[in-house]
């Protein structure tokens, strides 16, 4: 192959012939740039393919035919390669997306973009201090020159700044090399590493000016003004260039000089990185201006990049798989996210509303954006999730803490940032310049970023240990997304039965994981029936609900905690992108997201923690870890908390499942909350007899009541219904807190019974919105008579919902009071009783307000619900009274699962249940009533057979008042008394403290941003003051 | 002995010349002082056994720098739009 | 198939029988006595029998909807339902209905399956008076709701069951053995609930006065309300019945039976003449005083 | 380290160039002096980095006639300082250079040489 | 007021750290073993008896390379900043005394023999490409000071830069083809030590570095000299 060092001579030979041609012909001068760039890739991409995949071994490049000590030398080793491949990939995208304004420049210009190019390059290579001090000094004179190509006044300012910066950098590195050389005679890099600076006296302050300068070159938090003023004010095309050329370069310029230290200042440069981390991603959360944004979040990356390096000893073997994931992914998505904001005229984060009606560059924008927050199966999940691993298992867990931090606020503003595109119902009128030229390197960048995906995907299969298929479908939906909706709603529906079927035999044995996985893959089909009454192409619709419904079985089906987790992330990404489709859904589905995520979070920390004592990933081994340490248990029961919106952590589940859309709430409401249910069911199983559980039991008690009054005060549809649901987990909630038997039955006999009737009522409500086009109560009303099988399911689903006889919900209420007495919790048994009666409440308001009451004359030509959203209702309603009738099928397998619990179960014999405590006999209760109910009619009938019909309007006979102004409603308000008695018990505090947190955020994000005062001659002195502060904490001997 | 008296004087000298250059009022005469400074700063190399560097100091150090500066400074005079 | 059920069928009806019109005549001596604290002479006792009789002859009804036919259904078919899975004497297989199939939990559940077709067939009806009636019984309930649970609790850890006979077997042999005696604040709690319950005039702002009905029943009218005074002449005595069986022994003949419930049934009517009416916003927070934190001593000291 | 010879004292003399250079930078509000403060900054590094080449007695790294090939070892001074400081003054030059052209486009912006003035991106 | 306190005490403290070190420095008796090296084998492996330029031209040649390419890059962003202006415009200047022309008349071949006599020697004499490049500018700052519409071409600089950067970038191409690495100066035969022709291609290196620093010095100068008049 081609030695390396003619890179060199390439980029240079082009840089001087650029000097002949005039800037009239920049059809030559362009093409001998693209040509140079061009053989650069070959160059360096045969090296690359040499070293990782043939039997190439690293190897020395000799300048001046002498050994190195005695001249300079170059090394193309697997990092170089990689690294120059990546730069040199970036600049020939660069210069083709940048072609037209370099035009316009001349050629001076494509000298200053060659010169950069060669000086990355060779700085990655040289082995030579000096050398590498030279040639970061072409880069910093060539970045210089670029930041100016837009000709602005702010870019001016932003260049001095830079080039003040820069300067300063420059002078303290190179006295620290020249006491370098006259400490170890040497200047090559080897021979310094092994001449080991820090024994020799005066040594150590060596080592801190040579490290302090390369740190600055980095741009660390709180000394990087200048950094953050040239990203906001340069062109677009050069801020992607520093972001992904010059951003590895000088980080791997890091990790090539850190050895002179001997080791002492890994975890100083890792403390940096985390301050940096931490700190920019906190400053950005107030940013509005799009380049600035990203500015912050390549300083942040380069940060996690910094702590990756710091703790390289730490994640020993991982580290090549971290450090590719980081950089691998901030140089797709970043350049991609760069170059597309050169596209979109305007610089606030609202202009990007341009990108709507343009599938795929919001693909590409969501693909970038949610690859850059980490998500599956993004390389950066992968690589915090080894992060993460490492560090518990060295006992870092402060780091582990601070960096989740951090990519808590990185996703905070990434998210509102995806939330203003597709959530804004103004779209801003200008056009994006789609030029081709500057279209195909983002798409390139994309296609780039899903191949690494696919490589992760395969390099971590073996931990992942769930099959393919599922992600294939979901990128196969994705392609396919131009079809109209029923085909695709079909496609989606078959899969999900033939995937039942196919896998049903391996959670067989598990009766806990079968019916988790009948609810998620049976209730979904059946839900998403509804979807057919719907029209047109719903473009993203399906992609988003495969995305769901794989991340909820694979929850079940998973074995390691990887998998567990990346489904998790999985189901919570695709739950977010269906409630964002909603029509104004920006504010609610965002809060959405940051709830789920940072439960997610509080999950991946037991995980670390459970990692850390067991040292396997297996989900069977958590057990093992949390009797180690309960903290295992603990953290992953409040993850699973926020996910089951506990009382506290529940403020996003009514505007969430409100705001989505009125078929997807179904399946999110009924069938995700269980994902919830099975984290907790599994966090609790391993820290059963934990003190922390009584307090568990508070708090569903709490859940319980708390939701439940909510419910009754509420006058959109499905918030009441979303309240509702928090009542029920609270009940869940209270019964998985108690360690015996009976109270986990009781438990998964709720999760049946809530999946069933809380489908129904969705889906029943869901009707009769697709009708009247309203969520509000108070304008409907007196729809029995149109929509009479809506009233039916609803009036099915409230008798469930309130537990009253006949149907399965008394069932629970009967298991309830065993468990309650048996388990001795009297005072939270009987609050939880009283929350049911409060049920009883909203269960009559959803009912009277929608169907009963009178009629608006609006509604006079109303249609019963359509058909499709019927059937899905009566398919459940069957489901649910054969449950009621014949309970045991469930419970009895659910006794064999729970047998190894302490605490007595159910004797069974026949229909007849009994526990030392009551009987009770389902079939004869039902029958029974039944027949009553059929003889007390005929008596009613035969007594009033002559009774005449009368309409709303007929004043004569009937008392109903005529028809007044909509919004005296009679059900508007109805529980005023009630609220004014227990009022105070549901004052929202939690909604209350939520605000508070988020707008103290915002307010100190936005006063401490105004440290960087865009005053050159103040970046400096914040830079020498970050060199002092570090030279007295370690003179200080910190 | 002589060098290490000349080498003290020189450098008191060019502090002065340095502290000067940062605070007189006119800029032009902080710019002659700057060339000063560097002309001196030649003559010290020439006490360290330097030659080469030497000259390369005085003809670009104080030369090429103070003309670039002048030139610089000139331009801006002349720029009234 | 032996003709067992049939016979079952048979002494449950008798049942039936007796005790409706013995919530009638109740009824009649009630407003009789009520009448004459207030210094007037009151109806005859006979008084409910004729209301029955006329509300059922009349010719013309008129009806609202399905919902609106099917509540007062719905409210008698929850006064039966609770009649037949309540075991009235004690030993006598006969006259236990259908007790074996549910317990005490059955019952309590039960009483919502009346005021649920209730609330509905009254929401039918689409007069703005029934909504305001039904949001007050409905919220009132709650809380009359948790004394009673409280009770029922203490009652399970103390006799360790929910079957009724079983508690009525605890306690029989002299009436030291009554829960009365053996678990006196559990008993206090139920009690102030059962005022609760019964509706009469302390929390009777529901259905206030019968004359100028504000409550739920404002749209029924003939055969309709003369189905749901059938279900009040059920409702009312088997709900006594409920509070012998659990408090003060239950019965092992029909004769102790009625006097026990006669006298329970005659508390909540006591206090009601004496104690002016409570507004829902009063009577709420009225249950989680007093009768909640016997209740909750009721659990803790058992 | 005896600070009565001449390597200690171009040292010294080299560090609080670099001093006055830094206080250069970091005081005065006017570009140029700002710029002239770097170059105060960068002569005192050059001279360090010469300086720490320099020892008693010796003379340029030159052999001629006086120093013959033979005993240059013990007569010379280190070359190899005086070769990088050759490459850090061609780089002052550059670096004034370009930051002199930016002051110059910054002027024709704002017309003025306060760094103060221009603060148009911050926060 | 208190910044310039506050800015003093970070001096302070900054100099304070920067007298550890120089406390810590010890001033060498003999030559370390790597300058060792260079003293004794250079001039054989090299043939150069001024010792520094032999460590700038080959040993550090890259360094070199690099150095020149800063001086490029500054020369290219200068000409792209200042570009914006048309040049071949008639302005009116006040004309200089008749003293300086002739004196300009007089000195003007001087300097660039001396500046060419400065590269030509580098290897010999204290000197080389950077210092004679740096004459020969000077001598060009002469010619525009006298005459600042003297009809100088950017072309001709331009070309004679690309020239000998291209022609630089052959030699070091050629090392590594002819002879041990890149930038090697065996390419040419040493010769005897001590007279012009010898020491390989440094002399042909550092002429190279002469002109091309020369030319982008003067390209610098002139661009700043063709705006002289105010623009609009």
């Amino acid at each position: 192959m081609v030695t390396p060092i003619h890179l060199v001579s390439v980029a240079l030979g082009t840089a001087f012939l650029l000097g002949f041609t005039k800037d009239r012909n920049w059809k030559i001068s362009g093409g001998l740039v693209l040509l140079a760039l061009l053989l650069m890739n070959l160059i360096s991409g045969s090296w690359t393919y040499a070293l990782f995949f043939g039997d190439q071994v690293p190897v020395q490049v000799f300048t001046a035919g002498f050994k190195p000590p005695f001249s300079i030398n170059l090394q193309m080793g697997r990092f170089e390669a990689a690294i120059t491949l990546m730069i040199n990939f970036a600049g020939l995208l660069g210069a083709i997306y940048l072609f037209d304004r370099l035009k316009k420049a001349g050629r001076y210009a494509f000298m200053v973009y060659m010169v950069f190019i060669l000086g990355l390059n060779v700085a990655v290579m040289t082995r030579d201090l000096f050398n590498l001090f030279v040639f970061m000094e072409i880069t910093t004179i060539a970045t210089a020159g670029l930041i100016f190509l837009v000709q602005t006044g702010k870019a001016a300012a932003a260049g001095l700044k830079y080039m003040i910066a820069t300067s300063i950098i420059s002078g303290v590195l190179l006295i620290g090399i020249i006491f370098a050389y006259s400490l170890v005679s040497t200047l090559n890099l080897d021979g310094i590493i092994d001449g080991g600076l820090p024994l020799i006296k005066g040594g150590a302050m060596v080592v801190f000016l040579i490290l302090i300068a390369l740190l600055l070159e980095s741009k660390p938090f709180p000394a990087n003004g200048w950094g953050l003023d040239v990203y906001e004010s340069a062109h677009p095309g050069i801020g992607a260039m520093l972001s992904v050329a010059t951003g590895p370069m000088i980080a791997y310029v890091i990790f090539k000089v850190l050895p002179i230290s001997g080791g002492a200042w890994n975890h100083l440069i890792a403390i940096t990185g985390i301050i940096t981390f931490v700190g920019s991603n906190f400053l950005a959360i107030k940013q509005h201006n799009t380049q600035r944004l990203l500015g912050y979040s390549s300083v942040a990356q380069a940060g996690i990049l910094l702590i990756a390096i710091g703790l390289q000893k730490e994640l020993g073997h991982t580290f090549i798989y971290v450090a590719a994931g980081l950089l691998m992914t901030n140089y797709f998505a970043k350049a991609g996210l760069f170059w597309l904001s050169g596209l979109i005229k305007g610089e606030s984060l609202q202009d990007w509303t341009q990108l709507k009606g343009r599938p795929v560059l919001l693909f590409l924008f969501g693909l970038f954006v949610f690859s850059l927050a980490g998500f599956p199966p993004s390389p950066a999940f992968f690589a915090k999730w080894e992060l993460i691993m490492q560090l518990a298992s060295h006992g870092g867990y402060v780091w582990m803490v601070f960096i989740l931090i951090g990519s808590f606020f990185e996703l905070i503003y990434l998210t509102r940032w995806f939330g203003q595109v597709i959530g804004s119902k103004e779209k801003s009128s200008a056009q994006p310049d789609l030029a081709t030229h500057r279209l195909v390197p983002v798409g390139i960048m994309g296609v780039g970023l899903l191949g690494t995906m696919v490589f992760f995907l395969h390099h971590y299969a073996p931990d992942l240990a769930i099959d393919f298929i599922p992600i294939i479908f979901i990128a196969a939906l994705f392609i396919l997304d131009f079809l109209p909706a029923f085909l695709k709603n079909t496609v989606t529906i078959l899969a999900m039965g033939w995937y039942l079927l196919q896998h049903i035999s391996d959670v067989q044995n598990d009766t806990v994981r079968l019916i988790f996985f009948l609810i998620f893959l049976a209730g979904g089909a059946i839900s998403l029936l509804a979807g057919f009454s719907y029209k047109g192409k719903r473009i993203g619709y399906y992609p988003f609900v495969a995305m769901t419904f794989v991340g909820l079985t694979g929850l079940v089906t998973a074995t390691t905690t990887l998998g567990f987790f990346l489904s998790w992330e999985l189901m919570a990404l695709g739950s977010y992108l269906l409630i964002s489709r909603g029509k104004n859904a920006q504010k609610t589905s965002w809060i959405y997201i940051l709830f789920s995520v940072g439960g997610a979070y509080l999950l991946l920390m037991g995980f670390g923690v459970s990692f850390a004592v067991t040292g396997d990933g297996l989900l069977s081994s958590l057990g093992i870890a949390a009797r180690a340490l309960p903290a295992v248990g603990i953290l992953l029961t409040i993850g699973f908390l926020s996910k089951i919106a506990a009382m506290g952590l529940h403020i996003w589940l009514p505007g969430a499942y409100a705001e989505a859309e009125d078929d997807a709430t179904p399946f999110i409401a009924g069938i995700m909350m269980n994902a919830g249910i099975f984290g907790l069911i599994l966090s609790l199983s391993i820290i059963a007899g934990h003190p922390f559980t009584w307090w568990l039991g508070w708090l569903g008690v709490i859940t319980a009541v708390g939701g439940n009054i909510l419910a009754a005060f509420q006058e959109d549809a499905k918030k009441l219904i979303a309240y509702s649901s928090i009542g029920i987990m609270g009940y869940i909630l209270f019964a998985l807190s108690m360690n015996i038997q009976m109270a986990w039955m009781a438990a998964l006999y709720y999760v049946v019974l809530h999946f069933l009737y809380k489908t129904i009522l969705f889906l029943a409500v869901g009707g009769v919105i697709f009708r009247t086009k309203t969520r509000e109560m108070y304008q409907m009303g007196g729809l029995i008579k149109k929509m009479p099988l809506s009233f039916i399911s609803v009036l099915i689903g409230i008798i469930a919902l309130a537990g009253i006889p006949p149907l399965a919900g008394f069932g629970g209420k009967w298991l309830f009071y065993n468990a309650v007495v048996m388990n001795g919790w009297y005072l939270q048994g009987a609050l939880v009783f009283f929350s049911g009666v409060v049920a009883f409440l909203y269960c009559f308001k959803l009912i009277s307000a929608i169907f009963l009451g009178q009629a608006k004359d609006r509604y006079r030509h109303i249609k019963e619900a359509p058909v499709w959203y019927i059937l899905p209702q009566y398919l459940l309603i069957i489901g649910l009274l054969i449950f009621s009738v014949l309970p045991e099928l469930v419970l009895q397998p659910v006794a064999h699962a729970l047998r190894s619990m302490p605490g007595e179960g159910i004797q069974w014999d026949g229909h007849f249940a009994q526990t030392s405590f009551g009987y009770w006999n389902a079939f004869i209760v039902m029958t029974v009533i039944a027949i009553m109910f059929v003889i007390l009619l005929a008596w009613l009938i035969l007594n009033s057979r002559k009774a005449q019909k009368v309409k709303q309007f007929d004043m004569v006979f009937a008392g109903e008042t005529p028809f007044t102004p909509e919004t005296s409603h009679v059900a508007y308000n109805i529980y005023a008394p009630f609220n004014k008695a227990l009022g105070f018990l549901v004052v929202p505090v939690t909604t209350w403290f939520w605000h508070a947190t988020a707008s103290v955020t915002d307010a100190s994000a936005n006063h401490l941003r105004k440290w960087y005062n865009g005053n050159g001659q103040t970046y400096a002195l914040q830079m020498v003051i970050y060199i002092v502060m570090f030279y007295l904490i370690i003179r200080g001997g910190f | 002995m002589i060098l290490i008296i000349v080498s003290m004087v020189l450098g008191v000298v060019m502090i002065a010349v340095s502290l000067v250059a940062l605070h007189t009022k006119k800029l032009q005469a902080a710019i002659l002082a700057a060339g000063v400074l560097s002309l001196m700063t030649s003559i010290l190399f020439l006490l360290l056994a330097a030659p080469d560097v030497a000259l390369t100091e005085a003809a670009i150090g104080s030369a090429l720098t103070t003309a670039i500066f002048f030139y610089v400074l000139n331009k801006i005079k002349n720029t009234h739009v | 198939m032996s003709f067992d059920w049939l016979i079952k069928i048979g002494y449950v009806l008798l049942g039936l029988f007796i005790v409706l019109n013995y919530g009638l005549l109740q009824y009649g001596v009630i407003r009789r006595i009520s009448a004459r604290i207030g210094k007037r002479i009151g109806v005859k006792v006979y008084q409910p029998y004729i209301d029955l009789i006329k509300n059922y002859s009349f010719r013309s009804q008129i009806t609202h909807g399905v919902m609106f036919y099917l509540g007062p259904v719905f409210r008698l078919s929850g006064g039966v339902g609770v009649f037949l899975f309540m075991p009235l004497i004690f030993g006598s297989e006969h006259f236990s209905n259908y007790s074996f199939s549910g317990d005490l939990i059955l019952i309590l559940y039960f009483l919502f399956f009346g005021m649920l077709g209730m609330a509905l067939g009254a929401g039918e009806g689409g007069h703005p008076y029934s909504f305001i009636g039904i949001s007050r019984g409905l919220s009132q309930f709650t809380t009359i709701e948790l004394p009673f649970t409280l009770a029922v609790i203490s009652l399970a850890i103390q006799y360790h069951t929910f079957s009724i006979t079983d508690i009525v077997a605890a306690q029989q042999g002299g009436i030291m053995h009554w829960t009365l005696m053996t678990n006196p604040l559990a008993t206090a709690a139920a009690m102030l609930s059962f005022l609760g319950m019964m509706g009469n005039s302390p929390f009777n702002v529901v259905i206030a006065p019968q004359e100028n009905p504000i409550g739920p029943p404002t749209e029924y009218h003939s055969t309709f309300l003369a189905v749901l005074q059938t279900n009040r002449a059920i409702l009312g005595p088997v709900e006594a019945i409920l509070m012998v069986n659990l408090f003060f022994g239950g019965a092992t003949n029909w004769v102790s039976l009625i006097i026990k419930s006669f006298l329970v049934f005659f508390w909540p009517v006591f206090v009601g003449i004496v104690f002016p009416r409570f507004r829902v916003d009063q009577s709420i927070p009225w249950f989680l005083k007093l009768p909640f934190v016997l209740g909750i001593l009721a659990i803790f000291l058992i | 380290m005896n600070f009565f010879s001449v390597q200690g004292i171009s040292l010294t003399i080299g560090f609080i160039l670099i001093l006055i250079g830094l206080w250069g930078i970091l005081t005065q509000r006017n570009l140029i002096r700002i710029i002239i403060g770097f170059t105060i900054f960068n002569n005192g590094v050059n001279l360090i980095i010469v300086a720490l080449a320099y020892m008693k007695g010796r003379t340029a790294p030159i052999i001629d006639q006086v120093v013959t090939r033979t005993d240059a070892v013990d007569k010379v001074a280190d070359p190899i300082p005086q070769a990088l400081v050759l490459t850090a003054i061609v780089i002052g030059v550059g670096v004034t250079a370009v930051m002199l052209s930016y002051t110059l486009r910054m002027y024709r912006a704002k017309h003025s040489l306060e760094i103060n003035v221009f603060t148009e991106s911050k926060w | 007021m208190y910044k310039k306190l506050f800015v003093l005490l970070l001096l302070a403290v900054l100099g304070w750290s920067f007298f550890t070190l120089l406390q810590t420095h010890q001033e060498r008796q003999s030559l370390n073993p790597l300058s060792k090296h260079y003293v004794e084998k250079g001039p054989d492996e090299v043939g150069a008896p001024n010792l520094v330029t032999a460590i700038v031209v080959t040993y550090r040649g890259f360094d070199t390379l690099g150095e020149v390419t800063i001086l490029f890059v500054s020369a290219a962003i200068v000409g792209l900043f200042l570009k914006t202006e048309n040049r071949r415009r008639k302005y009116k200047i006040r004309s200089t005394s008749e003293i300086l022309h002739a004196a300009q008349r007089l000195l003007f071949p001087v300097m660039i023999l001396f500046g060419i006599y400065i590269f030509m020697n580098g290897h010999l004499t204290p000197g080389g490409g950077f210092q004679g490049g740096a004459v020969i500018a000077t001598a060009m700052i002469l010619v525009l000071l006298t005459n600042p519409e003297s009809p100088i071409s950017h072309r001709a600089f331009n070309l004679l830069e690309s020239v000998s950067g291209f022609s630089y970038i052959i030699i070091g191409v050629l090392g590594v083809l002819l002879a041990g690495g890149f930038l090697d100066n065996h390419i040419l035969p040493l010769g005897k030590f001590g007279n012009l022709f010898s020491a390989g291609a440094i002399p042909l290196i550092y002429s190279f570095v002469g002109l091309k620093v020369g030319s982008e010095l003067s390209s610098i100068i002139l661009n700043l000299n063709d705006v002289q008049k105010d623009d609009k």
